[in-house]
């Protein structure tokens, strides 16, 4: 899930996500990364609109329901 | 039983020359129930299937002549005639084949003596009858008839017969006038011989309803092990997503941190516990 | 409510919720202590699992409405 | 979340809600104030309708979740 | 989506999900198989308990509020 | 499910789902085929929509909330 | 949200969360960051099971308003 909260973080700070940027997110965390990962990761990612993928999470509840019956 | 073709008339000697050509012309060759189907239902059906199965009514005699002659392990399908067999030959699969004949079932009114398939429900509501002998009749089938506002009207939703029971003649009849007609006519593939093998008809019926649904489970497994196994494709790449902000947000507010995205939630959550113990202290 | 918001900052901070320390809280925030009221509350918080009452807060779906998936 | 009742109490007793209001309400619970979290706060409420935010807490169903398929 | 369900198909089977089990199974369905994204699966896969994976619901539940009476 | 599994993968590459088709996939797996069951697999599909299907699965379970007290 | 992203990120790959991971990774990013938010951020996690505020995100259902009738 790293992978992903690499390119969330890229997002939100407006860059672009590509291999070169997600692997400089995941090194500086002191990540071991593995290329292939980062590759499907960035080409999954393409043509995918982040933002609405994001404000599906927002209409998430926080706290937590009742205990699924 | 001898099989002694030349002393047979020619009609009969015609009509195993036939199967045993049309046995080489299809891939399939089966055995059809034809129990109970009216002529003209068989009619519709020989129509439905013109261009995709051949339907032949013959003796079962003849049928088992005609595998003799053939010879090999088509002649296991004799073992399955039954005193109403049909033969039908076509060049689908066994499977194709049963749930083709699946759909050209068609519903038939009862006949005196046959057994519900179901649950037979007679629901509430006016019919088109006038008043008359018909609401003496209804009411002796059991069906709550009534004459209301110069019309017959059944006065209640009432099943008048249980799956698996007999429809007596009294309410076969009844149920012919209501226009009710609760039997599936159709043909039952009794067992095909396709390929060297012989199909039989409890290999072949199919749960639709439950393939459908496994396909729905397969996908689920893939949606699901790709999403938790964090390996994005571009059918999950943007649940991922979702589920990452998802589980950043609730890190978030529950460790209650102040950031922009999330004080709504933050300050809702601490008014949801705010108004808990609101109820507790009363 | 802002008895209860007081009660619950004092149990969050892991503090002794009793009269003067919630009198002290209140008025902190500018507001003027109603005594009966701080006494009520204390008193119905006697034998009270706050931890408890507070996780059955509902989930407070705060961003609504979005896009059925 | 200390920090949040300190600013919900501060809102409902109609006061400002600053670092220094913040930092007050906490000190008088007796709590080591962290001034960064205060900053944090604050800086987060800057044009939030607090009012807006605390009454979808209380229109907020109980949501039940389904068991998982 | 055809990795993953290659990969779906060797647990079923029983057998080991590594870079060589997946290609074949791929290059069977005449897929032109992309050797990062067989790493990338087989990279992601590792530690995870897919009998587990497989049945945890991926997907939030969605809960509809009721209307207001 | 190993054959449901086979035909979806045949699906998301684009290939023909065919008897020959569905028995390499599963071979290539290592299990053992029942050419009965692939028969009834191919033959069930016939007319079956399948991204429809796919689709159906995608969509998350709808837990229905509870109406406010 | 980026420090929140940034803390999950260093959680998932095991990796401590102090200021300075926090900082490497927003920096990386290419964030300007902001030295107080990343304290609060610590300071505010600090305590937290993660893994466990995680789970129950994953577990609360997406509240989706129904339409008034």
């Amino acid at each position: 899930m790293e992978y992903v909260y690499a390119a969330l973080l890229l997002h939100k700070a407006g860059k672009e996500i590509n291999e070169s940027s997600v692997q400089a997110v995941l090194s500086a965390a002191g990540i071991a990364v593995n290329e292939s990962r980062v590759k499907a990761l960035v080409a999954s990612l393409d043509g995918v609109d982040i933002e609405d993928a994001i404000s599906k999470a927002a209409a998430a509840p926080v706290a937590v329901a009742a205990a699924p019956v | 039983m001898a099989l002694y073709t030349a002393h047979l008339p020619q009609w009969k000697k015609d009509e195993i020359t036939t199967i045993k050509r049309l046995s080489s012309e299809y891939k399939l060759v089966g055995l059809v129930d034809m129990y109970g189907i009216p002529a003209r239902q068989v009619q519709d059906i020989r129509r439905n299937l013109r261009g995709k199965a051949e339907l032949i009514m013959t003796r079962n005699t003849l049928i088992e002549h005609a595998f003799g002659e053939i010879g090999g392990s088509i002649t296991d399908l004799s073992s399955h005639l039954s005193g109403h067999s049909a033969l039908i030959f076509t060049n689908e699969n066994p499977f194709k084949l049963y749930s083709m004949l699946e759909k050209t079932k068609t519903k038939m009114a009862a006949r005196p003596g046959e057994t519900a398939p179901e649950d037979i429900v007679v629901s509430k509501g006016p019919t088109s009858f006038r008043p008359g002998p018909i609401v003496g009749e209804l009411q002796q089938a059991g069906i709550p008839a009534a004459i209301e506002a110069g019309k017959v009207t059944i006065r209640e939703t009432k099943t008048v017969v249980k799956a698996g029971q007999e429809i007596n003649k009294k309410l076969a009849d009844a149920l012919a006038k209501l226009d009710i007609k609760p039997m599936d006519v159709g043909l039952i593939l009794q067992a095909a011989f396709y390929e060297g093998s012989i199909y039989e008809s409890d290999v072949l019926a199919i749960d639709e309803t439950a393939f459908y649904n496994s396909i729905i489970t397969a996908a689920t497994h893939a949606f699901n092990l790709s999403v938790n196994a964090a390996y994005p494709t571009r059918d999950t790449a943007s649940a991922l997503l979702t589920k990452a902000v998802r589980e950043a947000r609730g890190v978030g507010v529950e460790a209650a941190v102040t950031s922009s995205d999330i004080i709504d939630a933050v300050l809702g959550k601490a008014q949801a516990q705010a108004m808990a113990l609101q109820n507790v202290v009363g």
